[in-house]
């Protein structure tokens, strides 16, 4: 399996997702963003950080860059894509994924271990999880109140697009147990095709157990299947 | 030539931030505060004489990059 | 322009320095050239007055590569591995402007990092705000947490550990002091020492604009109620700019162009280009046209004494131009040749093809002045409270009352706001003794934790010196971590006065012996003097950062408890120590009295003990006793587990409050398990270690047996309330 | 009564925002863009009827909240 992780000035999280898909056998490459074509690749990783800064509104610039058509052509002719925390807000930028990423209700930036839920194990980047399992992964983000019309709302519930929600211990979804004020506790969604998800948790910082736990492991071992 | 570019989210976003401003405000002592909302600002100079070439160029930026059309609208003036 | 002995005095120079400026340049300085002297000549640069005190420190040891002198200190920790590590200050601006004043504080010692090669790690702080109730205090606290946070998250650098305190004293001088600490190969060290004639003297980084003229001599002054007046352009950070010229300087750094590299922190352009001369005994030239400028119209005085952050200066060997200058074009930023190498000894400006100052950089770096200012010695101070004569409290009443003051609180309010994670080496985040940071791709770590008492330096500063350096050796114990060497910095009040410059005479002298004593040597450090307001000066509050090194990180050892039943042993001997005690403090508002005695040979063996215990497995936890006391110690342990302890009460009759809340030092407590007691016992017989056995966990509850009974979960949440309803 | 307020950066102090976007905008091939400054902006609604009143009151909550005196300018314009 090929992956391929861009990477923008800013983005810092690029080591740890190369480190995680390595550590799971993928062949990875990075890729720069001044490049104008990209290698071969089953899959493509957004990596988290703060692209350009995140001058502007998160993801934005990253959103206007050389690579991002490429990354557009293959989303449309299948591959996979994978945004986390910043990737994820470049992809909605980009269009590939609707709605927006709001700054978090505290106004503050929050790094901490929270518990989501897995609302779709259908996918090709979840078939290794249990429908509603629970997982601890860590989110570290300033911006990651999600956002977006009612319409499309319906949308992501009807075509069940939600790929995972902030939840407790236990799984139950409510204002406690969500750390940024997304809509609905929505902590990641697919496109309408769903070879395209963005996230906000980092599942790439939970592969070791010496570091964390090994939830995020999964994720990347579905997408091998 | 100069303009400034005013970007505000619409109607329907929600508004975090100036809902927090909102709140601190209100806190403060600001009671008579019915609402607030928060958006940017630029100051963009050009080298370009033709006001109406000028307008379009800046339109092109707003379109291009400085607001997300999906939730933000925005607005020209002329300094 | 004629210089005034106005112009001269709003230079912060005395008359006779000045005196000394025109006989070293056998004439009389221009305006550029005195603002030069200046800014090289204050306390900031100079260490004019802390010199001869910082001599006595130890700095050297098996494992020191680099000391004091140069960007960061350096040390071995074997297989080709070494760890960069440096304190630094930034306390006025800070204060001025928290938001920017603490990012840039971040951004600048990851300069001093990574300009040595490394690769920065870590990120630590340690803050102190005034009273809570002080009207400032919240916003400061506020700005300068989302400022460390703002820098550190987006440059992307895990924020690890430090520490958060409020007094009164700091009322209108905060403190903020930053860490880094990098990972290099041992052998692609870079140095700040120039080598070479006629090399070309490169400009990378951002643009210079009119930012921070003359804050390296504003963190040299005292405030004053004009303070607000005199205020330069605050310094804005720009982490974004900053994680390019590191990717970018660590890019060129991969082969062998770069001959000397320094950043440029204080006193920006002229203290980088002189310091290199300085070093290389050689002398530098530069055309100040050349320098890339923000604004228009910049005067070479502004060029020369901007504190523009994210820039660096690189003495670059020949034929390396193209090559250097590719890597930073694509990362976008600035490569300029502004200047070169020359032998004459001497710092030439030019601009506008004239010869525009000219000064023997001799005269502003080795003969920089230096001062033996007066000192008196601080009495040991007598304690007048009668403990059988306060009003008594219920055991449990007065630790609540600890546990939900500001300084003991649950710091998560603020850890939270740290990207603690990014670069997934992270093993141990804040909350314990010490952070864990892994060597990325090996199995070793490093663990690192910075400490400090303002309030036991205040009462005896010799005392508090050696005890801050020992609570620091003990935190990395605590962890598994052997601990190899520190950085400091003394943030001090006004030197001139005497009594404040005894402070500063007897903590270092304190910290000499503990460091001496221990084997642990310091390696880079800052001082900050000048602390405080109208003569009012904050208590001496030097701050310690110390780096561990663990050898085989299995599971990080924490301060949780782990297990059911296990027994708690407690380590070194309690006496029952309330002087300066936050018992006195939080229960009785008083704050009188000795600091605690350290006895360092007793330091030694318990710490060397309870590592080999460590190392040993036979410990499931490990928490050092400080401020707080031996309850405090173990509520810590028990809170955010579902497990408690049971207690029971000292077989010798003595008082509770003494007992549960002394602050002798040198102790800790132990989790181990049933199966390993009597292993661990007979060690620490077998080396003749005073301990006891106070007790063992349970479920749920924190009991003290006939005294107190207390749900941890309830105790949890009473630690966590006070941030969130500041 | 409704005002807007513009908070702007001071003359002399670097914008690291409007320092990219201009990067940015110019990559975007917009070569005749000279400079952009980014600044933030206030839509506020207050139940005060008295304009001198209400200005005193937007003034002060731009000294108290909006604007960081020590970096920023504010500028306050009745809608
Ligand atoms: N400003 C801060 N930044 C990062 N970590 C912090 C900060 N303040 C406190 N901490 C963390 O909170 C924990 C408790 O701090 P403290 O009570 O000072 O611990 P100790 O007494 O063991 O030194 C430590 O792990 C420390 O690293
Ligand atoms: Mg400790």
């Amino acid at each position: 399996m090929k992956s391929s992780v861009i990477v923008f000035p800013g983005s810092n999280c690029d080591r740890d997702i190369a480190v995680a898909l390595e550590k799971l056998q993928f062949k990875n490459q990075m890729v720069w963003h001044k490049d104008t074509s990209l290698p071969k690749s089953d899959l493509i990783v957004i990596p988290g950080g703060f692209s350009f800064g995140d001058y502007l509104r998160s993801g934005a610039i990253a959103g206007k860059s050389l690579i991002i058509d490429e990354v557009i052509k293959a989303a449309n002719s299948g591959c996979l894509i994978l945004g986390i925390c910043n990737g994820f807000q470049i992809l909605t930028e980009t269009g590939l994924l609707k709605g927006t990423l709001l700054r978090n209700k505290n106004l503050r930036f929050i790094n901490r271990d929270v518990n989501i839920k897995v609302m779709n194990n259908k996918t090709k980047f979840s078939s290794k999880y249990e429908l509603n399992q629970v997982l601890k992964i860590n989110i570290a983000h300033n911006e990651g109140n999600y956002f977006t019309s009612n319409q499309h709302l319906e949308e992501l519930k009807k075509d069940n697009l939600i790929a995972f929600k902030y939840c407790d211990e236990k799984g139950n979804t409510n204002e406690k147990s969500n750390p940024n004020g997304a809509l609905e506790n929505i902590a990641g969604i697919y496109n309408s095709k769903k070879n395209i998800l963005g996230m906000m948790p980092h599942p790439e910082r939970m592969i070791d157990d010496i570091i964390s736990n090994t939830d995020g492991v999964n994720l990347f071992s579905s997408l091998l299947n | 030539m100069k303009f400034s570019v005013t970007v505000t989210l619409k109607k329907d976003v929600l508004d975090p931030q100036g809902k927090a401003v909102q709140n601190t405000l209100i806190n403060l002592g600001m009671s008579d505060l019915k609402s607030i909302r928060q958006g940017k600002f630029f100051q963009i100079e050009l080298n370009e004489k033709d006001s109406k070439k000028a307008e379009a160029r800046i339109d092109e930026m707003c379109k291009k990059l400085l607001a997300n059309l999906i939730i933000e609208d925005y607005k020209i003036d002329k300094l | 322009m004629k210089i005034t002995k106005e112009i001269i005095e709003s230079h912060g120079l005395k008359d006779e320095e000045y005196k000394n400026i025109q006989k070293l340049l056998k004439r009389n300085p221009n305006f550029l050239e005195l603002g030069i002297f200046s800014a090289m000549w204050n306390e900031h640069c100079s260490y004019k007055s802390s010199r001869i005190h910082l001599k006595k420190l130890p700095t050297k040891g098996k494992q020191v590569i680099q000391g004091p002198g140069e960007n960061a200190g350096v040390i071995d920790i074997g297989d080709n591995d070494a760890i960069v590590f440096k304190i630094e200050s930034h306390n006025h601006p800070s204060y001025i402007e928290p938001y920017q004043g603490a990012a840039t504080g971040v951004g600048g010692i990851l300069r001093d990092v990574f300009t040595m090669g490394a690769r920065p790690i870590a990120l630590l702080n340690s803050i102190h705000f005034g009273s809570p109730s002080h009207p400032k205090t919240k916003s400061l606290l506020n700005g300068v947490v989302s400022g460390i946070g703002g820098y550190g998250n987006c440059i992307g650098i895990p924020t690890v550990a430090g520490e958060t305190k409020f007094h009164e004293t700091y009322n209108e001088n905060i403190l903020v002091n930053a860490m880094a600490v990098g990972h290099v190969k041992k052998n692609k060290i870079f140095y700040s020492k120039a080598k070479g004639v006629n090399k070309a003297v490169v400009y990378v980084g951002s643009k210079t604009g009119r930012d921070g003229i003359h804050g390296a001599s504003m963190a040299s002054a005292e405030f004053d109620d004009n303070s607000d007046e005199k205020k330069p352009t605050v310094q804005v950070g720009d982490p974004f700019t900053e994680k390019l010229l590191l990717e970018a300087c660590l890019e060129l750094m991969k082969d062998e162009s770069i001959i000397s590299i320094q950043d440029m922190g204080a006193a920006g352009l002229t203290s980088s280009s002189v310091e290199m001369a300085s070093k290389g005994s050689l002398g530098i030239e530069l055309e100040l046209d050349k320098v890339p400028c923000r604004e228009e119209n910049m005067t070479p005085y502004e060029m020369m004494l901007s504190e523009s952050q994210e820039r660096m200066l690189i003495v670059l060997e020949d034929g390396k131009e193209e090559q250097a200058k590719k890597i930073f074009s694509k990362w976008d930023l600035d490569f300029v040749i502004i200047g070169k190498t020359t032998n004459s000894k001497n710092l030439t400006l030019k601009f506008k093809k004239q010869k525009i100052a000219e000064i023997p950089i001799d005269a502003l770096a080795s003969n920089a002045p230096i001062y033996d200012r007066k000192w008196i010695k601080k009495k040991l101070p007598q304690t007048n409270f009668k403990l059988k004569r306060l009003k008594k409290i219920k055991i449990e009443d007065a630790l609540i009352k600890i546990l939900s003051s500001p300084n003991h609180s649950n710091k998560s309010w603020v850890t939270n706001q740290y990207d603690q994670m990014v670069m997934c080496d992270t093993a141990q985040k804040s909350g314990s003794d010490a952070a864990i940071i892994r060597i990325h791709n090996k199995d070793k770590a490093i663990a690192v934790s910075v400490d400090s008492s303002a309030n036991y330096c205040k009462s005896h500063p010799i005392t508090g010196g050696k005890q801050i350096v020992c609570e620091n050796w003990r935190n990395l114990i605590s962890v598994g971590a052997k601990p190899i060497a520190i950085t400091n910095c003394l943030n001090f009040g006004n030197p001139e006065n005497k009594e404040i410059m005894g402070e500063f005479a007897e903590c270092t002298e304190g910290m000499k012996e503990a460091c001496e004593f221990l084997n642990y040597p310091v390696v880079s450090g800052n001082v900050s003097f000048y602390n405080g307001t109208n003569k009012k000066n904050i208590f001496p509050t030097p701050v310690i950062g110390g780096i561990g090194l663990i050898n085989k990180l299995s599971k990080p050892l924490g301060h949780n408890l782990k297990k059911e039943g296990s027994y708690i042993i407690q380590i070194g001997k309690t006496f029952g120590h309330l002087g300066q005690s936050c018992f006195l403090k939080e229960n009785y508002s008083i704050t009188e009295g000795k600091p605690p005695e350290i006895n360092l040979l007793n330091e030694k063996n318990n710490g060397k003990i309870v590592l080999d215990l460590i190392n040993k497995d036979l410990v499931l936890s490990c928490h050092d006793i400080s401020d707080g006391g031996l309850i405090t110690c173990l509520s810590e342990m028990a809170m955010s587990t579902s497990l408690g302890v049971k207690i029971e009460k000292p077989k010798k009759l003595r008082d509770l409050s003494e007992y549960f809340f002394g602050e002798d030092q040198g102790r800790y407590v132990l989790e181990i398990e049933k199966q390993n007691i009597k292993k661990t016992e007979d060690l620490l017989r077998n080396n003749s270690i005073y301990f006891e056995n106070i007790g063992i966990t349970q479920k749920k509850y924190f009991e003290i047996v006939g005294e107190m009974k207390i749900d941890t979960n309830a105790l949890f949440k009473i630690n966590n309330q006070w941030y969130n309803n500041y």
